[in-house]
């Protein structure tokens, strides 16, 4: 169990990743498993900062945790909150075009997380709770 | 220790030296500083280099995509190179491979 | 700012120091910073888990941040406290031998860091504060 | 990818591999290590190779100097090889390189 809270600064994405990296080193996951849940991370902490707050004082936080091999990412922020989570969590929807944004961040993160849930209210902030499970069970056993 | 990424113009080629994870703090970098050059130098051509690389999401997508609008108006490329496994899945998961030369 | 918090697991001892790594980065520390302040948080967050629980569930949070070039890492337990701070901190000094403690732990801390100051009450926990001027100035500013 | 510290007897030297940073969580992982092996086998000498370790604390000295003592009091030496920079710094401020043998 471990807790991260950081401001709505991009310079703390790579931190997020790092601390995320260390967190799971314990399962032994293949350099790929690693890459995966690196990148489901870095596109939730991400939208927080692009999306949730409208400067670099936002709080964020993350919190990760595991139990019987399942890991789990919560990513929360308090900012402007998402009105309509479905419509958000289609693939290339944006509403930030102007900014580069690619409408791929949901996308990626239930790509290569086994979950992905949204709660979400305008005003309040978003939270993004993923799971996956990971590293070899029968390596970790034996 | 830790270098930055750098940027060289080579016969209106602008390369572009990765230093890092291309994420979306580095990817406002790249975006800003080629904003300055393609103002400033008749560029053509784009090449993205990963040597120094190893990790890409949607935001490092979005300042590629965005630097091959901008060339490929003028008929420019944008081509990417040495990228590792990772780097290489996450461009072909985007569609980004039919649009760009891989080398 | 950057604030974690994590149970008292030796597991954690790392996550802590990639976490200030991380952190310390953008001043663009040398390789001998790094590894000093690294050191230093190794043995605060370290002190935490041998000696301010008996268990890996205590709550240990560390706190990174930083104006006009001075770190300030403040790491802090809810543990047993120390009853006599003046005498911890000599040099050699450990209350557990026979765990193979040194009693080196605050010596080193004072050592690689510019400021150490502890504050602690017994039964309540302990609070390791420290600060150190980093990285050159004029390299950043320039 | 992340490989675990290895240990080797050889003519009653334990060589220990050292992989990762020697803080308290890996030098607890040594010292029960160490307890199994030198019940078992009649060891001399022992040698921490650093080569995959490239820091130390005050735990790590802890557990170097309680095998020290362990292999000291039956005749026997303690040597530590492949030293980064850093790590040679703290084995030198805690004085240990005055007890132990540094190749
Ligand atoms: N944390 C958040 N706070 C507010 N809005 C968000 C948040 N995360 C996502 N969104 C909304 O969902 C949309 C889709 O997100 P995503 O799939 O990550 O694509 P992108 O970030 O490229 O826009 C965003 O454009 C934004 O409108
Ligand atoms: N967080 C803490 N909670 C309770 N006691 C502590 C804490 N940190 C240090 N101490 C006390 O101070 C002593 C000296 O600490 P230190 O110099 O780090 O040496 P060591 O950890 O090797 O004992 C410890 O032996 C312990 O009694």
């Amino acid at each position: 169990m471990l807790h991260l809270e950081f401001n709505s600064d991009s310079e703390n994405e790579g931190i997020a990743r790092i601390v995320t990296a260390a967190y799971i080193m314990k399962f032994d996951p293949d350099m790929e498993e690693m890459d995966d849940i690196k990148t489901a991370v870095s596109e939730a902490v991400t939208n927080c900062i692009v999306h949730a707050y409208h400067d670099p004082d936002g709080k964020i936080s993350m919190d990760l945790s595991d139990q019987n091999g399942i890991l789990r990412i919560e990513i929360k922020d308090q900012g402007i909150g998402i009105p309509d989570v479905k419509k958000a969590m289609e693939p290339m929807f944006t509403t930030k075009p102007e900014e580069e944004r690619t409408g791929m961040g949901f996308s990626f993160m239930e790509a290569f997380m086994d979950q992905v849930e949204v709660i979400s209210k305008q005003g309040e902030g978003t939270t993004v709770i993923m799971t996956k499970k990971i590293g070899d069970q029968d390596k970790l056993n034996g | 220790q830790n270098m930055a990424t750098e940027y060289k113009i080579e016969n209106r080629v602008l390369y572009i030296y990765l230093d890092g994870d291309l994420d979306h703090h580095l990817a406002k970098k790249v975006k800003h500083k080629c904003d300055i050059i393609l103002k400033s130098y008749p560029i053509k051509d784009i090449e993205f280099d990963f040597k120094n690389s190893g990790f890409i999401d949607s935001s490092g997508i979005g300042v590629i995509l965005g630097r091959y609008r901008q060339v490929q108006a003028m008929g420019g490329t944008v081509k990417v190179s040495n990228m590792s496994a990772s780097v290489r899945k996450i461009i072909h998961m985007a569609g980004l491979h039919q649009l760009i030369e891989e080398i």
